[in-house]
């Protein structure tokens, strides 16, 4: 029996069904999950898609933390349940304090959507163990407010612990510090990552298929563990 | 040296979604009774010198066409002198 | 106090600022004698704005009329001109159905709320069909790049267009940005919505069932746009000051958002009987076009819509234009199940009216009647008027002034330089400083999006059953010649989906004009038509929908004409379509039509000289017919390994966009029948750059001798530079570094 | 009835790309002397009754967590009774 990967749907969502698909290539099955129900549905882990949620009104994320499924979901992921938030997903990570630091608005002050160039840091996460270190991929990136902050020492603790997990290359498209695209927390099970993986998935919808591995990654870690 | 404070408000009648959005998730998390919600910007600027006279009148022209949007938006501005 | 019924009955002669309204004395009559007494001021609001240029199409309607009359036969129309939106079958049970609309005043006004609204009323429209939106498009005119306003305008507007599709999750797979001074003043802003769905799902506007409920859900009613629709989009724009503006509309993409899936899921949980969205003209015109449709009679109890303002009078909510709104007809039954679907996306819904059978539309505000009209008189019996229209004074002069002497480069150098200049022109240099505002991925369909040709949808991720669309103008043809002008901007369209692999299927179109009440623009406007739909019969591609925008113009100075026209394609195997570069060295590449001297309107006599006269190039539509059939069956055999459209700037151009795109150079030779100017820069029609590898090489050729296609070897592809052998060679960096910076160097700071 | 103003500004230490927008665009327009533009957002909040007690801690406690971002963040709260 494959894997059950939840994916989240806030009011304002908009990735929801790309990180499905993307779950059932990987060889998942996707499980919906309600932003008003704070049952998860017993599923193996779960994906934050990106999107607007709430219409990412007051800040990106802001609202969305204190929606009844994220009370199951951080307590998940504080129990080691696997949890990937991408873009407004990885903003409720750092809104939810699952993850450190804060994404701010991006400094040429534009959203910008564009195929960029990461570098996979650390494959030692749940979701990033089918890549190798070092790794070069090309994935979408679209974001309006994907400037990672983190005070110096939190950046510091970031990086000696290895918990940067992919970095900008080429162009830094936002103006995030030390040009982090996505870090984990100290266990490895959650990650947050700007960039869309969700949109790397097939080769005629995407400019390449490298963000597969992010769903496999996890189908893996959840068989091995 | 002068500190002038910009506030910029959508104007009363036109729809603020963003307060919309921030007066449900008050309501959500426990605070009872919230009429209502309008969010606004805020400038904080630094001004050398003194500023009066045709400087704090460009400084209001500014307020009015560029910090704000007379279509849709009031501001006030209020100058503080500083140390 | 409000004027009631019987007021108006009591008091036959109070007088009616109907002029402020934007009424004519004799269309004040009309309502007075359909009333059988005066209009109340609730009745006079409804009329105003239903009979406004906007919502009524009174000066458009008679010529408007041939895209009907003239329409080719299909099977593939499943619902016409008419509804919200044209339903066209693309087989396997699918249907698409997709529509374009101006929104050129209010974001002149407010680019960044006129552009975002604008997105989101055109979403609406699709919505209200019962489909999915699937991506937009935005068509876009401004004036000269470097013109103060339009560092005003072009970035607000781009951001709107941006913050509201972006945060819709709709990709933005195409449109077009020009630059012409015509449009200082009245940019243009054209947006696009396509959608799906299944035969069963298609939803129409009518109010059937007597006793069944009418409910508005949404946003609340605000004092958004109100006299906007009258005042804003039929008058010329004066700048009388601030306060004469009407208070601007404000969009709430996350609204729209939870608006569509809420409506999708009533929809299909067959919770609803009709549907309408609410645009211009908001309650009025939802509740007498319901009407209208469906049995005849509705009554509306205005007092329970729900308020933004509480100080909203009833004729101000029957006209506000507040965003994110729709309508729905549900029966008693269904209407617990329904209010909780609707709710269960946080969205507030209320019942405002009831169906009847008493062939009239009524409302009541507190009790009181405010409104008794026949609803035909006021959704579909409007004025209709035959402006006087002739051939402008000015029109053979312009014609006479042929581009034939001016000065054209004479050698390989200076053929190099003006292919640099040309490929950073305003209008042919690169977009991506606006289209990278734009996301293009999310839903995870896209299959083609700028800047290819034609944007490219999956609709059916099984099958891979997609659809392709591309608009497409040139307002200086239209200008040259308004009736070849709008065939010109037919066939680009239809040859932009054609490269892509598809099959053209339907059309619809956003004519945008200066005032009707200038028998010259008239002309312009009369001539559009005719040439779209003398055009549409000959290629047999039906007109689904469109919208019409008057009164673009500053003074007595009108813009280019601009029929903007949206060609849908179908294919049926996304993963068949035709990119527009070349992927390998050693591609061959041809050149398929022919080439003649013609530079009337073209992009080097424009950007180079300044120069706008003559005639614009010769229109073969029977050639873009074949030039189509080849390369849709070349794509679906897999014979063609890219193609490119040929229009503005010439061949050189699209060779060196091919280039640009794929990152490797190419080497073309120039036909030995061919002046080298004219081999490059030539805007001749019908023609387009195919790319073959050898092995498929014979096939291709074959295919198009059998078709009486001229197909011309230029060469292959290969090294880092675009080389006209014997001419010039220009590397791609160079090419990229014009291309790329022209925008930017404006924008970007 | 009260009326809650929340300023939100980023913290002094941290880069405000739109005020530095904010400030070469007043200088370019002619507003000489501009030592320093930040960007905050403002949030105008009416209640219905009194706020004080529980209530007004609960204000300050979304103010600061939900309105504001402690992480990049610093916020000001003031409540003006209202007829
Ligand atoms: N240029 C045009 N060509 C064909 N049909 C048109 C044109 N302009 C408007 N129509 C049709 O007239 C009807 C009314 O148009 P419109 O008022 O824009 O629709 P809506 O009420 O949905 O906003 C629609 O069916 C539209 O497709
Ligand atoms: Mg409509």
């Amino acid at each position: 029996m494959s894997a059950r990967i939840g994916v989240v749907t806030f009011p304002g969502t908009l990735d929801d069904r790309d990180a499905a698909r993307a779950v059932r290539i990987a060889g998942g099955e996707p499980v919906e999950l309600w932003h008003g129900d704070d049952d998860i549905k017993g599923v193996d882990a779960v994906i934050l898609p990106g999107g607007f949620s709430y219409g990412d009104y007051l800040r990106c994320g802001a609202i969305s933390r204190f929606a009844p499924v994220m009370n199951s979901i951080i307590d998940g992921a504080k129990g080691g349940l696997p949890v990937l938030g991408i873009c407004n997903g990885f903003q409720i990570l750092v809104e939810s304090h699952l993850l450190p630091g804060a994404l701010m608005r991006n400094e040429s002050r534009h959203f910008i959507c564009r195929d960029q160039k990461l570098r996979i840091e650390n494959a030692d996460s749940m979701w990033t163990r089918d890549y190798f270190t070092n790794q070069e991929i090309v994935v979408p990136l679209k974001n309006g407010e994907g400037n990672y902050f983190a005070d110096p020492s939190t950046l510091d603790m970031l990086e000696g612990e290895g918990r940067v997990v992919a970095r900008y290359l080429d162009v830094n498209p936002n103006g995030s510090a030390r040009d982090i695209a996505g870090i984990r927390n100290e266990r490895g099970n959650v990650v947050g990552l700007m960039p869309h993986p969700e949109h790397a998935v097939e080769s005629l919808t995407g400019p390449t298929t490298e963000g597969l591995p992010f769903f496999t990654s996890v189908l893996t870690s959840l068989v091995s563990a | 040296m002068a500190r002038v404070v910009v506030d910029v408000m959508l104007k009363p009648e036109i729809l603020d979604p963003q307060g919309r959005a921030v007066q449900g998730a008050l309501g959500r998390l426990g605070l009872s009774g919230v009429a209502d919600v309008r969010q606004g910007k805020q400038f904080v600027i630094q001004v050398d010198g003194d500023l009066s006279g045709d400087r704090l009148a460009l400084m209001h022209k500014l307020a009015e066409e560029l910090l704000s949007n007379p279509v849709i938006e009031n501001y006030s501005l209020t100058v503080e002198a500083d140390a | 106090m409000t004027d009631t019924v019987a007021a108006a009955q009591a008091h036959p002669e109070a007088p009616q600022p109907f002029a402020e309204l934007g009424l004519k004395p004799d269309e004040y009559e009309r309502i007075r004698e359909i009333l059988g007494r005066r209009p109340t001021s609730s009745e006079l609001a409804m009329y105003s704005v239903m009979w406004s240029e906007h919502c009524s199409y009174k000066s458009s309607k008679v010529h408007l009329r041939q895209f009907g009359e003239k329409a080719p036969k299909t099977d593939a129309l499943l619902v016409g001109i008419g509804e919200n939106a044209g339903v066209v079958d693309i087989g396997d049970g699918w249907a698409v159905t997709f529509k374009v609309e101006s929104h050129n005043h209010p974001s002149y006004v407010e680019p960044y709320q006129g552009a975002a609204t604008g997105v989101g009323g055109i979403v609406r429209d699709i919505i209200s069909m019962g489909a999915r939106p699937l991506a937009v498009m935005d068509p876009l005119r401004f004036g000269p790049l470097d013109a103060p306003d339009t560092r005003r305008v072009l970035p607000g507007i781009v951001s709107g267009i941006g913050g509201y599709g972006n945060c819709l999750g709709l990709p933005n797979i195409g449109g077009e940005v020009v630059f012409d001074p015509t449009y200082l003043g009245n940019p243009l802003v054209n947006a696009l919505c396509v959608g799906s769905m299944r035969h069963e799902d298609i939803h129409l506007a009518s109010a059937k069932g007597v006793g069944n409920l009418v409910v508005l859900y949404g946003a609340r009613t605000g004092g958004d746009g109100i006299g906007g629709v009258s005042v804003l989009a039929s008058e010329t724009f004066d700048a009388d000051g601030p306060a004469k503006r009407p208070s601007v509309q404000v969009g709430d993409p996350f609204m729209e958002k939870l608006l569509i899936e809420a409506t999708l899921e009533v929809l299909h949980a067959g919770l609803v009987e009709g549907i309408q969205d609410l645009g211009g003209a908001g309650i009025s015109c939802a509740t007498s076009e319901l009407a209208s449709n469906g049995d005849g009679g509705m009554h509306v109890w205005l007092d329970r819509v729900l308020l933004r303002d509480k100080t909203l009078s009833p004729e101000e909510i029957l006209m506000s234009e507040s965003q994110e709104r729709m309508c729905a007809i549900v029966t008693p039954a269904k209407l617990d199940e329904f209010m909780s679907l609707i709710k269960k996306w946080d969205v507030e819904a209320v019942v405002i009216g009831e169906v009847n059978a008493s062939g009239r539309l009524t409302v009541d505000w507190h009790g009181e009647q405010i409104v008794d009209v026949p609803p035909r008189s006021v959704a579909h019996d409007g004025p209709i008027y035959e402006r006087p229209f002739h051939r402008p004074s000015w029109q053979d002069a312009l014609q006479a002034d042929t581009p034939d002497s001016l000065p054209r480069p004479t050698d390989g150098e200076q053929l190099r330089a003006t292919l640099i200049n040309l490929i950073g022109a305003p209008n042919l240099a690169s977009k991506a400083w606006i289209t990278d505002q734009y996301d293009r991925y999310v839903l995870g369909n896209t299959v083609l999006a700028q800047p290819e040709d034609a944007g490219m949808i999956r609709v059916d991720e099984t099958t891979g059953r997609g659809v392709a669309i591309s608009t497409d103008c040139n307002g200086r043809y239209a200008k040259l010649d308004p009736y070849n002008g709008a065939r010109l901007a037919l066939a680009e369209s239809y040859r932009n989906v054609s490269v892509a692999g598809a099959k053209p299927l339907a059309v619809t179109n956003c004519l945008n004009f200066g005032s009707p009440e200038d028998p010259e623009v008239m002309w312009q406007f009369s001539e559009a038509c005719r040439g779209l739909a003398d055009g549409c019969l000959e290629l047999g591609v039906p007109v689904t929908g469109g919208n019409v925008s008057f009164y673009n113009q500053t003074g007595d100075t009108a813009i280019l004409p601009t029929p903007v026209v949206g060609v849908l394609a179908v294919i049926d195997n996304v993963d068949k379509r035709t990119p527009m570069a070349w992927s390998a060295e050693g591609q061959v590449v041809y050149v398929l039509g022919d080439t003649r001297d013609e530079f009337a309107g073209s992009e080097w006599a424009h950007h180079v000289h300044g120069h706008l006269g003559g005639l614009p190039p010769v229109v073969d539509l029977q050639r873009e017919r074949v030039l189509s059939e080849v390369l849709v069956t070349a794509s679906s055999a897999g014979i063609v390994a890219a193609a490119h459209d040929i229009s503005d700037g010439g061949i050189a151009i699209t060779l060196t966009e091919m280039a640009m795109k794929s990152g490797i150079g190419v080497k073309a030779a120039v036909p030995a029948d061919l002046d080298p100017f004219v081999f490059c820069f030539a805007e001749s029609t019908g023609r387009a750059i195919a790319v073959v590898t050898p092995a498929h090489e014979a096939a291709f050729v074959a295919s198009c001798a059998a078709a009486g296609l001229p197909a011309t070897r230029l060469g292959e592809t290969g090294g880092d530079a675009v080389e006209i052998t014997g001419q010039f060679s220009a590397p791609i960096v160079e090419l990229r570094r014009s291309h790329e910076a022209t925008i930017p160097a404006i924008f970007a700071n």
